[in-house]
């Protein structure tokens, strides 16, 4: 069983690659792996000492006991995970980070946003906890498409879940980037779950501060360790307290969230 | 009586590091793992661990970029960012709960400082909860324009010396990379009374992130860890091992058991674990297990026998020619 | 007139080094490839190529392991095999019949024998196909007991005066990184004639071979290369740069175009390539794609305007935000 | 077309694996590689700069235009080529040294002695050099038999050479090690060209000094360009004089080799 970082062994038993967009990788643990929605793991895709680093990438979801993640091209890292041949090996700490801690349900709905490949720390939580509509924005395109195409084929979105796609170039059914998405939406005493680039992040939060409605931002860092110890990550909360991304995160509360620390 | 040292089945290697005898020759690094009983009790394969550097009072850090990947290396400027004695306190007996010992990492500006934090250690109390005091020779003091303890012999004959006053048990001297000439800081810090010597601490480094053009650090430089330094840290095993008549810490890119061997021929009592353990935090085990293995192989009854080997021909490890 | 320096298609970042105009930032390290005409035209990227270092009479250098491989680096102890500033010169001719200009890298023991040396290049009279005289700190003195030119400034400014006396071209000195004091002793270079600063060398480094308990090398200590000493190149070049009027030139772990860049960000006006050639002979000409990619996505003119921005805010790079 | 020193990216089309033996790897390079028997490749198993150096094969036959290289489990490079998925990327440097230069035949025969996985550098010498014999001698055991089975498969030995595999345990016809192999056969005015352990190449050396047939031996260090530039492979050869075995060698003729440099 899986402590909380534990390290694992596991394969890479598919994979879909979406130009040089990035990809769904569906990885097989060699023991068994429980997570919540909103933990993540850290990838290395070899023995390797070069990358020295784990890559922190969300789980998104759970499909026969294999992991599927989203991963975005960026770098190095992510290029030798996308590169991969199926069959080849992986490890992965996991899982890391704390689950996303809805504020009890008063009376609004509950809102998931995710940008791009924030989408995937998201994915994972209509399924388990009542969710009105699930925004995914990003650019637009064919590779895209496919992307989000596949990926929902992946994942189980509860009737009672409206799923939105919003791109920028109108590929999809909703014209715009994902704060026009959000603002279609009521927003009343909503509760909004956002993660994505710091541009969307920022239009949230202020959005949130202006109109009264409650969020919950996904934060990312440079991470080593992934579980606390480093301080690697640790960044400013209102109120003169400090916090780890990797350990009391990703995701934290709106009203926490020093402005400047969302990069 | 040590509650559950989590040693793995096979041959284990104790070694004797100085006065002290250690299940492990293998030491959590300071700055590595959290200040959680859950996570010190998960490690197998290590008895001590250091702490995060600890200073008298709690501590940000550095704003900017903390960390940056080189190949086979991590530069990091976390700048000491750290709760305080204060807390440490607080959490020291749930930490020795685990059955750990605990080695405190200390940071200081001033000897002073120093003093101050050995002084409140004894009032609390609980000064017995402490195997082992790990003096920080890479911080900066605050006279002398920040300059780094470690670098200079009389500095650090000062700190270890300020130690060696005010407290009781072991002192190992954690002795920085930059020293100008490191067998005169390892001297003078053997002279003022430490007990053992770490060899050693972080490389100075730097990077630049070209997407900005900037430093990748507000420092500028940062500090080097990870495999990348092991030949740097063998090196200087060779260059202190038999000048010093203290056991020597190896810290530096550790990262596997032929690793940990290489340290301990060259002439480390122990072998500190730093970087490796953010890929894995069951790589000390796995060494254990490796060395262990090699022992059990060559019929050598007690991993003493191969400290400094390296100084020493190879002391009969060396059958069968030497190939290349 | 070059015969024919290999550009890759792309925008060719051309760069002065001081007095010194080349059609590509990189330069081949010394002690890499072969004196073979056949190898060093097929080296595209590079217009200047270090010689293996050169001794006044040929040497066999060390015995035992020579090559050790680390973590993302290499250490070497070849001990200056070469053949001898006669052969040198006899070869000489047919390399730079191949459009590349020539470097060589001089080894010595004394200042006598730089003089010597020189002194016969200009009885040959072939003076005019060495483009840099390169000369190389990092060996050991013969006075003072082998200690290492380029450790101390005095002994420094001895060797560049020698050779400035004796030199009308341009001058580089290569510093090694194991000077106590660097800055010193790149200033000492500088008044004694340098044009330009290498910086700089292989780390010291060592190893142990654990199947026979001996240190890896005969010499115990070798001198460690490749990508894992990145980081403490970049910190030297900071370090350094805007200490000294002449032009900085980096060597240590630079294998990519993003490595490149982060060394002249840093402040170097050229960047030696070394051990990543073991890798790939072909890496010089993706770094300059690369480097050419860069300057044209962001429509800077000339490679010079890069050298040290990291010293100056980052020079108008930093659009929009720093991110992480 | 391929240089001396060509860099070319390959791909492990197939590859079999003996237990801890170490096994066969068939490598398709993408563009032409023109090689003699005797010559060898340094493999990267990937763009990782850990490990840094590449792994010295020697090229063993080539099939369909892909390279047959033998490689034996030693340690870290070797056992990531081995552990390598199909399909995976290797780059070699290829190809490198000097071919295996049988001085010009008088009336002896040509006997050929590989010792365990040095034979992969004198397999493909029958097809291009009119052989007597080829001497493959190794511990024995089943995988060494099955190892040898399909390794012989993939190369063609023409009629005239006989093959003799010689197994310290008796798996094979001849029971012995390779000296006694070769001794087992008539050396008079032979030339014995000889790869494998040092051991056996004392012992072949010494024969020859003793007898007085001829010997061209495969030496082996650790190399770092494979190209004659880094002088890491450098070795004294009789009459003061050097040699690198990356480019001069592997193969030396025995009256030029100076006993301590067989390591
Ligand atoms: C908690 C968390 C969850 C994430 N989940 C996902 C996900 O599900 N899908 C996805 O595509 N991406 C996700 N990311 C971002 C992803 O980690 C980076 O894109 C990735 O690390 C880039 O690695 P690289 O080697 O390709 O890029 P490089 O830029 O070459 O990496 C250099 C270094 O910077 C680090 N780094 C670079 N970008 C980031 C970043 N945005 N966040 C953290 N570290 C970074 C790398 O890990 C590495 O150490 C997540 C990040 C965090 C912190
Ligand atoms: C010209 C030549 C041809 C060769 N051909 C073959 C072949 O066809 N099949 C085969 O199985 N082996 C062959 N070898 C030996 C093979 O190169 C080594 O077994 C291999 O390099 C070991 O790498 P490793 O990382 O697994 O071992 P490690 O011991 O972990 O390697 C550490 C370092 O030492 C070097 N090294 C270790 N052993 C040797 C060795 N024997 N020779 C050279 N370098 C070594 C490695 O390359 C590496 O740089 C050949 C060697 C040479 C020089
Ligand atoms: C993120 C990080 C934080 C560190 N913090 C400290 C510290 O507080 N005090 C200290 O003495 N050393 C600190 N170190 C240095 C390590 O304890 C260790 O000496 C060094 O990293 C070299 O060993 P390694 O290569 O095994 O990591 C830190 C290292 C890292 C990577
Ligand atoms: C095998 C080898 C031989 C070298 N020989 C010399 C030499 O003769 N003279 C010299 O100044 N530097 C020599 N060097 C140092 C390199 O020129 C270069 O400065 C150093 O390797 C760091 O750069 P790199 O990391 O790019 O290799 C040698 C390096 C290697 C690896
Ligand atoms: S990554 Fe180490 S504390 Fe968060
Ligand atoms: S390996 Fe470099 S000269 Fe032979």
């Amino acid at each position: 069983m899986s402590c909380s970082h534990a390290s694992i062994p596991c394969s890479l038993v598919s994979k879909q690659v979406f130009g040089s967009l990035g990809g769904l990788l569906l990885v097989r643990p060699h023991e068994p792996v429980s997570w919540k929605p909103g933990q993540f793991a850290m990838l290395f895709p070899s023995d390797s000492m070069d990358p020295l680093l784990g890559r922190p990438l969300g789980i998104a979801s759970e499909v026969d006991g294999n992991l599927l993640f989203l991963c975005q091209r960026v770098g190095r890292g992510t290029g030798i995970l996308l590169d991969m041949p199926v069959g080849g090996s992986i490890r992965i700490n996991a899982p890391l980070g704390s689950p996303i801690n809805i504020p009890k349900k008063e009376k609004g709905p509950l809102i998931l946003l995710g940008g791009g490949f924030g989408i995937a720390s998201l994915l994972a939580l209509p399924a388990v906890h009542s969710t009105d509509s699930m925004i995914w924005a990003f650019r637009g395109g064919e590779e895209w498409m496919e992307l989000a195409r596949s990926c929902l084929d992946f994942v189980s979105i509860p009737k009672g879940c409206e799923v939105l796609l919003a791109s920028e170039d109108g590929s999809t059914e909703f014209r715009g980037n994902g704060i026009d998405a959000m603002n279609s939406l009521d927003l009343c005493d909503a509760t909004v779950v956002a993660c994505g680039p710091a541009g969307m992040l920022r239009g949230v939060l202020g959005a949130s501060k202006q109109r009264g409605f409650k969020v919950l931002l996904g934060i990312e860092r440079r991470m080593a360790c992934g579980l606390g110890g480093c301080l690697g990550c640790s960044i400013d909360l209102k109120g003169n307290k400090r916090a780890r991304v990797c350990k009391e995160g990703p995701f934290f509360p709106g009203e926490d969230i020093v402005d400047d620390e969302i990069l | 009586m040590t509650k559950s040292f989590n040693s793995p089945k096979c041959n284990v290697p104790s070694v004797s590091v100085g006065p002290l005898m250690l299940g492990s020759p293998l030491v959590v690094a300071s700055g590595i793992i959290p200040m959680d009983a859950d996570v010190w009790s998960s490690i197998e394969g290590c008895e001590l661990i250091c702490s995060k550097g600890i200073t008298l009072y709690p501590r940000k850090g550095n704003r900017g970029n903390r960390l940056w990947e080189t190949p086979s290396g991590l530069l990091n400027s976390i700048g000491l960012e750290n709760p305080g004695l204060d807390v440490f306190m607080d959490c020291l007996p749930n930490l020795t709960e685990t059955g750990k010992k605990v080695a405190l990492n200390m940071a200081f500006s001033s000897t002073e400082e120093i003093k101050r934090m050995l002084d409140l250690i004894y009032k609390r109390g609980i000064s017995s909860l402490i195997s082992v005091l790990e003096l920080n020779l890479s911080c900066p003091n605050a006279d002398g324009e920040g300059s780094i303890w470690g670098e200079d012999p009389g500095r650090t004959f000062e700190a270890v010396s300020a130690a060696r006053d005010a407290w009781d048990g072991i002192i190992w001297a954690k002795l920085t990379p930059q020293a100008r000439d490191i067998e005169t800081v390892a001297l003078s810090a053997v002279e003022a009374g430490a007990d053992g010597l770490v060899v050693a601490n972080t490389w100075l480094g730097a990077a630049v992130d070209i997407k900005t053009g900037l430093p990748a650090f507000d420092r500028v430089f940062a500090g080097l860890s990870g495999p990348a330094v092991l030949p740097l840290t063998i090196r200087l095993l060779f260059k202190l091992y038999g000048k010093v008549p203290v056991p020597l810490i190896a810290s530096g890119g550790v990262c596997s058991a032929e690793d940990a061997l290489e340290a301990i021929m060259a002439g480390a009592s122990a072998v500190e674990i730093g970087t490796c353990l953010f890929r894995d935090m069951g790589i000390p085990k796995k060494i254990l297990e490796g060395i262990g293995r090699f022992l059990e192989d060559r019929s050598i009854g007690s991993l003493n026998e191969l400290v400094g080997v390296a100084h020493r021909g190879g002391h009969g490890l060396n059958r069968g020619g030497r190939g290349f």
